[in-house]
């Protein structure tokens, strides 16, 4: 392998003043056909790619990116990675990628920062409480590990935390699931984006789907704003733009594009252990190894896909956060953003074929799709490659929402970041 | 921040509105007819539009009155309102 | 050290002197001094170390670009993190300290990482720590203790922070020379003005410059200005208030920072204040920001900004150093160079990178003895402890690509550089304009406004001072005119400007080294990222401008790259070989400078009022009487009535039983309630609820279920006929607004052609409801105008009359299996009527009873409670509730009923458990499963949703979900608990007490 | 001084004594609380002549129909809320107009609604009174924009009010504030923190809200 990442690597090329390191990925231009297309160039699409070709030997792949690959949520999200989810469909699904991620930097030959801090959902009510033990208790059944701590055991992990039963909306307790932590996001597009190239996927960036086209009922190839490209299964991981591309097949879905929110503090010194999620008083926070606190604010009750949401939101974000750190209130807010997010009527994504031969659709990942990056990738790419959903993703087809079978991770699990 | 123009109360901060998202979803007259499909098409499927689209607001902490918007979902402007039961300036929805 | 303070001059107040401490040394400043500007009188040059590789840092800038002298303000729980220096104003007493440097800012342990910088190219850490696996949470810990800049305080912070919201006709951001022009004319003609501007004085440039404006020195125009706004009524001033972000619809927000420059205020004013304006019209006078030269070692204490050289002369009257020189690659620089003579500084060159300078400014060079080296640049720099000490020069090729010759060295102190002028487009930005790029002056100007908003002066990329002032005006009377009112006249001051000769672009200034060789040239100073970290990352593959920011860093930092994002993108330009307009900048977010959490959060925090607190009219009863509270939704209700030190589980037990035996009373009042008036209400109330409502008698009550469009469960409660066309619904607690929102807009936007209004009438009526064999020998003592008797007034219906003489309406409804009647009067009788209730009820041991017993009663009845025993995934079937759902009639959710999956036998189904063991309460929440195993992951076959110890039944009882439990009666499961036991419960009715339904009815 | 279990007084539990001097020195905010002795909600169809009719025959006003106006006359206020909703405030505890309405709209599609109880008017006044409701209430309570004559629904300190602004002879603006009872003790105590800097003080005596 060229250039592979390693201190030794890093040492030889220090050697040469870095002239010599090789690209992470080509730009190459589109060929005319390949045997899987990708749309959508986020984590989930380069992943989907990656194990297309490492798993399944299919590498005649091009992943096409209408911008950046990783600008979309990829690139602006809170990086909370868990997998402590209620319902057994989910939880085996986050749990098989929490599994790729323990291994994804050395897999990919690539540091994506997987620091496992472990991650607290706070419950301030006696139902949070009760939610609380039903999730914890469904997530040790499933072989996950999950915990509920006590607020004196809370402000050990969290020294700072404010743990006074005289607040407004106390903190009662919380789950804790030690595995659970944050990654870094860029790292993850680029090294799922290095290690597709490796294999010879075609990462082709500044080429945006604008059609899909079809014959007798099978996608025959999409056009794309660099000309059409042929190709018998298409597979659309767009996140926030997913409805357009099913309009561009012909297809209706129950997605909603939302923006929601994040913004940073400027950089700290080590501050927060673990990643803190409230709930009722709504935000959530880590820190970055940069030293940032990552706060995740809401997401705006509106269609939107301006990549930006409203000021409210961030002004009650960062009220639930000095609530919960009242020492974080001379801390500074440096920047805040937003992405579009593809929300489903049950917080749950959608990983399934569709009524158009070869075409498969990934999305309504919603606010909590970081954290299935690789797991996602490896069940899409499955399931583009045998044309039949893998057994960990046959609850997510399309057809629920027809039979009832919702999977409603928002009903108990609350907030699904 | 948008700025909302209720038709009734005129420019207000959009703190005062709760939105219902898209409008001229018409509830089936007889849904007992409806397939599973049909049925779920109306509960679940949305347009999703980016560009114009119509879409409800209600004045919850003003007039507490339901309206239509047609709004740029890009943009977030807002090019227009009309009440309930009237037609959208896009011409008859489909 | 000696004092670099000159003689005369400045905008400091020389009579009040102030005392201050940077890392624990005492100083001297003057009031009007910045912590940047005090330092450098007193002969500090070393402000910091550098965020990566911890080399030594001065003063870059002299305001809010400035990216290096970042310091950690006081202690303890007011300790203020990563400001800059350059930005905070001196009191007596301030203290200081550098937030980089480990142990100390002199003695740096990791400038071990300049040594090693070459290991640490951008992005090693994603090539790197990966091996062995085991380690990474130990090369984590490590990174995460060298990154970071300052400190969070650990403690709560005692200040206030508040808000105000504030419309206006014309926000003026900037009050330079063109934003305080276009607010006089804005002012004049009686618009409703504000001026913000994030400095302490108003003035922008104006307060750094000596050029005359109409014939009058500049502070003296200034001073006239400023005094006229100020006296305006329609005209609100804003210093130290910076525009942090613009948002849609002209809603701007101004952080405005109120004590922090003065010691001592306490805490009755707020520190800082956010402005949330609503503007009509907005003048951008936000003005430029200089540019640095990317050039090999350009970091050193002592290499600023020319514009700051400039500002510490002639408005701190601090000589940056004893000598000095000039780089640069347009005309204004020069002006500094005239600055610094002026100073007393020796003025080694000027050494301009252009082979062809404006005559005009060589002659002026030529006359104060200034050499000018033309065509050439700085290929290094030297430096001493105390900063520069030398810089290089070297002769430039004719297309300035490379070095020609080396030409010797300059010894001096200070270099004051300028590689331009970027105009600060931020908030056009952020208000969704586009940057576009200007050629001619090597810049992004505003491109289209989008909203209502106009650049103006400066921040349009107009740079001589006439021109600004005559830009303000015109800005000034575009808004004026925008906003409806007649302009008033104004005369445009005038300044003399010089002509000059153009900018020449100069990204990367050569250094006759082979690429990656040689000094470091840094792009952005605080992340470290240097030019070789650009190229690398485009030679990597990292070709978007977005991916580059993010691989090296670069304006990732506290000053967003204010100074360096520019020099950056056009470096990657030329590495890509194509234009700078084609590589585009990053986005610019909010905020333009970083703002306090507390500022943005305000007042609304903490116990009283961090969300409304809603209070019954007897909430302050049952304050006094000792009762623990519990949140339901925004209300205080009483949980349970802990007496003389009784734990929760034994004033449980004691409120049941005293309710069960005798009588227990409940503060009802929270339920919400909604009047529904109307021909069609029985209509509209068929289509809402599961059942029918037609049939009810007047003055008779029903229990309804609602359900969402997808069939499930999702509100409760119970109804009453008032009249032929007059029903009285009441919701759940937490679910009032959202039951009234629902009707509301079925009827608004479905059904408008129903006749019927809805009216929350939940604050209206106090409730008390007395449950209990003894209540109705109660009601009968003080109530002498209602037949009580089963007969006359029977289970489920309602009567009006009077309860001790308050008028009153009686409903016969009971969530406790008991015989119960809930006492409804105006919210104003609320506290008389509970004690009389408590006073009349004091014979039968009326004992009042919270929410936890209120729970525990309606379990045993088995009475579910709607987001406890459901939650979101529930059908009426699925909680064996079919009876209440009609089959003739459509109503909201019905139809999703008769789906596939909502026939599945396996569904979740609500039963009762009972423990094997009596007192064993089932932990709620646990899930159940059919056979105990440790073999992960173990089949699941429903979960507890509400348990309880039943003192009435003297054995636990609970209510759970079970796959198809309404056919396993009889059968065990097993719940394994989060403390690792493993209990057994076999499945039952719900219905524990009372299943025949006799004892509320009696 | 504090009320206690006086009923009809949304301040009890409040101290009343807790007048503070602001930075000023001064009390730039005086509140009272206006005592109201019959709120009434009222639906109709205003298109109806023989609504507003009705109405008018009763009250001795006509109902405001243009959005967020009132009227007042004699110690009777009506405020418009909707298109088809008005709340009547009766300041005179010798009037009654809540079955009077009822009786003179029998048979026309309407709904009259008692809520007295269930709502807290309080007035805000003095110099600073403005700046104090503006710290969270985005409406513009400038005199040109917020005139004698209107008045508004809207979100202050996050409870749903009735603000109107009442211009007394003087020329100083008092802001009537109508709140639901249970937030009322919310919004007092906000008030009252709000104007920390402005400094405040109780009148007990002065019902100064115009009608
Ligand atoms: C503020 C915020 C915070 C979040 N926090 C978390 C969190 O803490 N934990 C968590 O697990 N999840 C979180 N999420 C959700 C998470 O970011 C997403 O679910 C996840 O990143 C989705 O990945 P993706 O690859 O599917 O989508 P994306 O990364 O959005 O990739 C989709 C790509 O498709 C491209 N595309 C779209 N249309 C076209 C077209 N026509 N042609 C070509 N390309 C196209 C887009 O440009 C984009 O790059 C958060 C999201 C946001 C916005
Ligand atoms: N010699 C040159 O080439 C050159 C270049 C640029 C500017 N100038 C001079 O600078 C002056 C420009 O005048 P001007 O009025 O356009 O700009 P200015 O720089 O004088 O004033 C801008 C003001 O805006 C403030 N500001 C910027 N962003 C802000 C924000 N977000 N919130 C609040 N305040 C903010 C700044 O603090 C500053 O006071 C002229 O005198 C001009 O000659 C000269
Ligand atoms: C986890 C995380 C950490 C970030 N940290 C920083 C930071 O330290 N400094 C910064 O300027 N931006 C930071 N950002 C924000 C990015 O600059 C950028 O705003 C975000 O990726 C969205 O892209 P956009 O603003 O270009 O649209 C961070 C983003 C994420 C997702
Ligand atoms: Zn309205």
């Amino acid at each position: 392998m060229k250039n592979k990442y390693s201190i030794f690597s890093l040492v030889r090329n220090a050697v040469s003043y870095h002239q010599n390191w090789s690209q992470a990925w080509r730009s190459p231009d589109p060929k005319p056909a390949y045997d899987a297309i990708i749309v959508g160039g986020g984590g989930h699409g380069l992943a989907t790619a990656y194990y297309l070709a490492k798993e399944h030997s299919i590498t005649r792949v091009a992943v096409l990116e209408k911008g950046w690959i990783g600008g979309g949520n990829t690139g602006r999200n809170t990086t909370i990675v868990r997998s402590n989810y209620l319902w057994d469909e989910a939880a085996h699904l986050y749990e098989k990628s929490l599994k790729l991620w323990e291994g994804l930097s050395q897999e990919l030959n690539y540091n994506v920062m997987f620091s496992q801090r472990g991650v607290m959902n706070l419950g301030h009510t006696l139902q949070d409480m009760r939610d609380i033990v039903r999730r914890s208790s469904a997530n040790q059944l499933n072989g996950i590990d999950s915990e509920v701590l006590t607020p004196a055991q809370i402000k050990n992990i969290e020294p700072t935390i404010n743990i006074s039963q005289q607040a407004r909306y106390p903190i009662l307790g919380a789950s804790f699931q030690p595995r659970g932590g944050v990654a870094r996001h860029d790292a993850v597009a680029w090294g799922f984006a290095r290690g597709a190239d490796r294999y010879g996927v075609d990462v082709i960036q500044n080429c945006e789907v604008t059609g899909i086209r079809q014959q007798n009922g099978s996608v025959t190839g999409v056009d794309t704003t660099r000309g059409f490209i042929a190709a018998p299964k298409v597979g659309v991981v767009a996140a926030g733009h997913s409805s357009l591309l099913a309009d561009y097949a012909g297809l209706r879905m129950p997605i909603e594009s939302h923006p929601l929110q994040a913004l940073v503090s400027e950089p700290l010194k080590p501050v927060l252990n673990t990643v803190i999620m409230s709930n009722a008083v709504h935000g959530y926070i880590s820190q970055s190894d940069k030293g940032e606190l990552v706060v995740g604010a809401g997401i705006d009750s509106y269609i939107g896909y301006g990549q930006r949401g409203s000021y409210s939101v961030i002004e009650g974000n960062i009220a639930a956060i000095v609530e919960l750190f009242p020492n974080f209130s001379r801390v500074k807010m440096l920047r805040q953003w937003g992405g579009i997010v593809d929300v489903c009527p049950d917080a749950c994504p959608i990983i399934s074929l569709t009524p158009v031969k070869g075409l498969y659709f990934n999305c309504g990942w919603g606010t909590g799709g970081f954290k299935a990056t690789p797991g996602s990738g490896w069940v899409f790419a499955y399931t583009i490659a045998r044309n039949t959903p893998h057994g960990l993703n046959a609850a997510f087809d399309l057809n629920r929402f027809y039979t009832g079978a919702l999977i409603d991770e928002h009903g108990a699990a609350g907030v699904a970041h | 921040m948008l700025s909302i123009d209720c038709p009734w109360c005129g420019s207000r901060d959009q703190s005062e509105f709760s939105y219902g998202g898209e409008a001229h979803i018409v509830r089936p007259k007889e849904p007992e007819k409806l397939s599973d499909e049909d049925w779920g098409d109306y509960l679940f499927n949305r347009k999703n539009t980016k560009g114009r689209f119509e879409e409800q607001w209600c004045h919850t902490a003003g007039c507490r009155r339901w309206f239509n918007a047609v709004r740029d979902s890009q943009s977030y402007k807002i090019e227009a309102v009309y009440k309930i039961g009237e037609q959208s300036p896009d011409g008859i929805p489909e | 050290m000696s004092s670099q303070r000159l003689p005369s001059g400045g905008r400091i107040n020389r009579g009040r002197p102030l005392e201050f401490f940077f890392n624990g040394r005492r100083y001297e400043g003057f009031e009007g001094d910045t912590l940047a500007s005090g330092l450098l009188a007193n002969g500090i040059r070393l402000f910091g170390r550098s965020f990566k590789y911890h080399r030594p840092r001065g003063l870059f800038g002299s305001g809010s670009e400035e990216p290096n002298a970042l310091v950690q303000l006081g202690e303890g729980a007011s300790t203020i993190p990563n400001l800059k220096a350059t930005q905070v104003e001196l009191f007596d007493g301030l203290s200081a300290r550098t937030v980089v440097g480990w142990p100390s800012l002199e003695i740096d342990l990791y400038a071990i990482n300049n040594r090693i910088g070459r290991l640490l190219p951008a992005g090693f850490y994603y090539k790197t720590f990966m091996r062995p696996r085991f380690l990474w949470d130990w090369y984590e810990g490590r990174i995460r203790h060298a990154a970071g800049l300052g400190f969070a305080p650990t403690e709560p912070d005692s200040a206030r922070y508040d808000k105000r919201n504030a419309h206006c006709d014309v926000l003026v951001v900037g009050a330079g020379p063109t934003g305080l022009m276009a607010a006089l004319v804005a002012g004049r003609s009686g618009a409703r003005v504000i001026v913000a501007d994030e400095q302490a004085e108003m003035g922008g440039d104006l307060l750094s410059s000596t050029q005359h404006v109409s014939g009058a020195c500049p502070w003296m125009f200034l001073d006239n200005l400023v005094k006229e706004l100020s006296l305006m009524d329609n005209v609100m001033l804003l210093p130290r208030s910076t525009v942090s972000g613009y948002y849609d619809y002209n809603f701007l927000v101004i952080n405005q920072r109120r004590t922090d420059h003065q010691a001592g205020i306490g805490d009755i004013v707020s520190r800082e204040r956010n402005w949330r304006v609503r503007a009509r019209q907005v003048v951008l006078a936000t003005g430029a920001i200089e540019r640095g030269l990317v050039f090999a070692d350009n970091d050193r204490p002592g290499i600023m900004l020319s514009s700051a050289v400039r500002t510490y002369i002639n408005r701190y009257a601090v000589r940056p150093g004893r000598t000095g020189a000039v780089f640069t690659n347009n005309d204004s620089a020069y002006q500094t160079a005239v600055e610094m003579h002026g100073a007393g500084m020796e003025v080694k060159g000027v050494i301009d990178v252009r082979q062809r300078p404006s005559q005009e400014r060589l002659l002026q060079m030529d006359t104060l003895g200034i050499p000018v080296y033309s065509g050439h640049g700085v290929g290094g720099t030297r430096s001493g402890r105390q900063g520069l000490r030398a810089v290089e020069l070297c002769r430039l090729s004719a297309d300035g690509r490379d070095v020609l010759t080396q030409k010797g060295s300059l010894d001096c102190q200070v270099l004051a550089i300028s590689g331009g002028w970027n105009p600060a487009i931020h908030l056009h930005c952020q208000s969704g304009g586009r940057p576009k790029y200007d050629d001619d002056q090597a810049c992004f100007v505003p491109d289209k406004s989008v909203q209502s908003e106009r650049s103006a002066g400066s921040a349009l990329g107009i740079f001589q001072l006439g021109n600004c002032l005559s830009d303000g005006v015109d800005a000034g009377v575009h808004a004026v005119r925008e906003t409806g009112y007649a302009c008033a006249h104004i005369d445009i001051p005038y300044a003399s400007d010089r002509t000059g000769s153009a900018i020449e672009p100069m990204w990367n200034v050569p250094d006759g080294v082979l690429p990656g060789r040689g000094g470091k040239k840094f792009v952005d100073y605080q992340n470290d990222t240097t030019a070789a970290d650009i190229a690398l990352a485009a030679r990597e593959g990292y070709r978007s401008i977005e991916h580059v920011k993010r691989y090296t860093a670069l304006g990732f930092g506290t000053d967003q790259g204010k100074t360096g994002n520019i020099n950056g993108l056009a470096i990657l330009a030329q590495h890509l070989g194509q234009s700078i307009p084609a590589t585009g900048t990053t986005t610019f977010r909010p905020n333009y400078t970083p703002v306090t959490f507390g500022a943005i959060a305000g007042r609304e925090l903490g116990t009283v009022f961090f969300d409304p607190v809603r209070k019954t009219p007897m909430h302050d009863w049952h304050v006094a009487h000792g009762a623990v509270f519990e949140d339901v939704g925004q209300w205080k209700r009483p949980w349970y009535y802990p007496k003389g030190g009784e734990t929760m589980e034994s004033a449980v037990r004691r409120e049941c039983l005293a309710t069960r035996k005798s009588i227990g009373l409940l503060d009802a009042s929270t339920l919400g309630k909604i009047e529904v008036r109307g021909r069609d209400s029985a209509e509209f109330l068929n289509r809402i609820y599961t059942n029918a409502w037609s049939k009810l008698e007047i003055n008779r009550c029903r229990y309804g279920l609602m359900l969402g469009e997808d069939g499930m469960v999702m509100d409760d409660g119970v109804s009453s006929r008032l009249g032929d066309n007059h029903y009285y619904m009441t919701t759940t607690t937490g679910g009032a607004a959202h039951v009234l929102g629902w009707l509301e807009r079925w009827h608004q936007t479905e059904w408008p052609e129903l006749e019927v209004f809805f009216t929350s009438v939940t604050d209206r009526w106090a409730v008390a409801s007395i449950a209990g064999p003894n209540s109705r020998s109660l009601l009968d003592r003080l109530c002498s105008d209602i037949d009580l008797s089963a007969g006359a007034f029977p289970f489920m219906s309602l009567r009006e009359g009077s309860v001790a003489g308050i008028s009153a309406r009686l409903f016969r409804i009971s969530f406790s299996g008991e015989l119960a009647f809930e006492i409804n009067v105006s919210a104003d009788d609320g506290v008389a009527l509970w004690e009389l209730l408590m006073e009349a009820g004091g014979e039968y041991g009326i004992t009042p009873y919270g929410t936890e017993t209120m729970h525990v009663l309606r379990a045993e009845k088995g009475y579910v409670i709607v987001g406890q025993d459901t939650d979101g995934s529930v059908t009426p079937a699925d909680l064996g509730m079919d009876w209440i759902v009609s089959k003739t009639k459509d109503f909201i959710g019905k139809r999703s009923l008769a789906r596939s999956d909502m026939l599945r036998d396996s569904r979740k189904q609500l039963v009762g458990l009972v423990t094997e063991q009596p007192e064993t309460v089932l932990p709620e929440g646990t899930q159940l499963v059919n056979e105990p195993s440790t073999d992960y992951p173990v089949p699941m076959t429903g979960h507890v949703t509400s348990s309880y110890y039943s003192s009435t039944l003297g054995h636990s009882i609970a209510l759970a979900l079970i796959k198809g439990g309404h056919t396993r009666m009889g059968a065990s499961v097993y719940a394994p608990t989060l403390d690792g036991q493993c209990i057994k419960a076999i499945i039952s009715s719900p219905v524990f007490y009372d299943p025949e339904n006799k004892l509320h009815k009696t | 001084m504090t009320i206690s279990g006086s009923k009809h007084s949304q301040f009890v539990g409040i101290d009343l004594d807790a007048s503070f001097k602001g930075i000023a020195g001064d009390y730039g905010v005086w509140f009272n609380e206006i005592s109201v002795t019959e709120f009434v909600n009222l639906r109709g169809d205003s298109t109806h002549s023989g609504f507003l009719t009705g109405v008018q025959r009763v009250t001795g006003v006509e109902l405001p129909v243009i959005p967020n106006t009132v009227v007042r006359s004699g110690g009777l206020s009506c405020h418009w809320l909707g298109p088809d909703e008005w709340l009547m405030t009766v300041k005179k505890p010798e009037v009654s107009i809540m079955q009077d309405l009822e009786d003179s709209l029998s048979g026309l599609h309407i709904a009259v609604t008692d809520l007295t109880g269930g709502q807290s008017l309080f007035g805000v006044g003095g110099r600073q009174s403005r700046d104090v409701l503006s710290a969270a209430c985005t409406l513009d309570l400038h005199a040109d924009a917020f005139a004698q004559g209107s008045c508004a629904q809207t979100i202050l300190a996050h409870s749903n009010v009735l603000i109107t602004p009442a211009f007394q002879s003087s020329g100083d603006c008092v802001f009537e504030v109508l709140v639901r009872r249970s937030y009322a003790d919310h919004l007092i105590r906000w008030l009252m923190d709000a104007a920390h800097e402005d400094g405040f003080e109780f009148r007990l005596d002065d019902n100064s809200g115009l009608d």
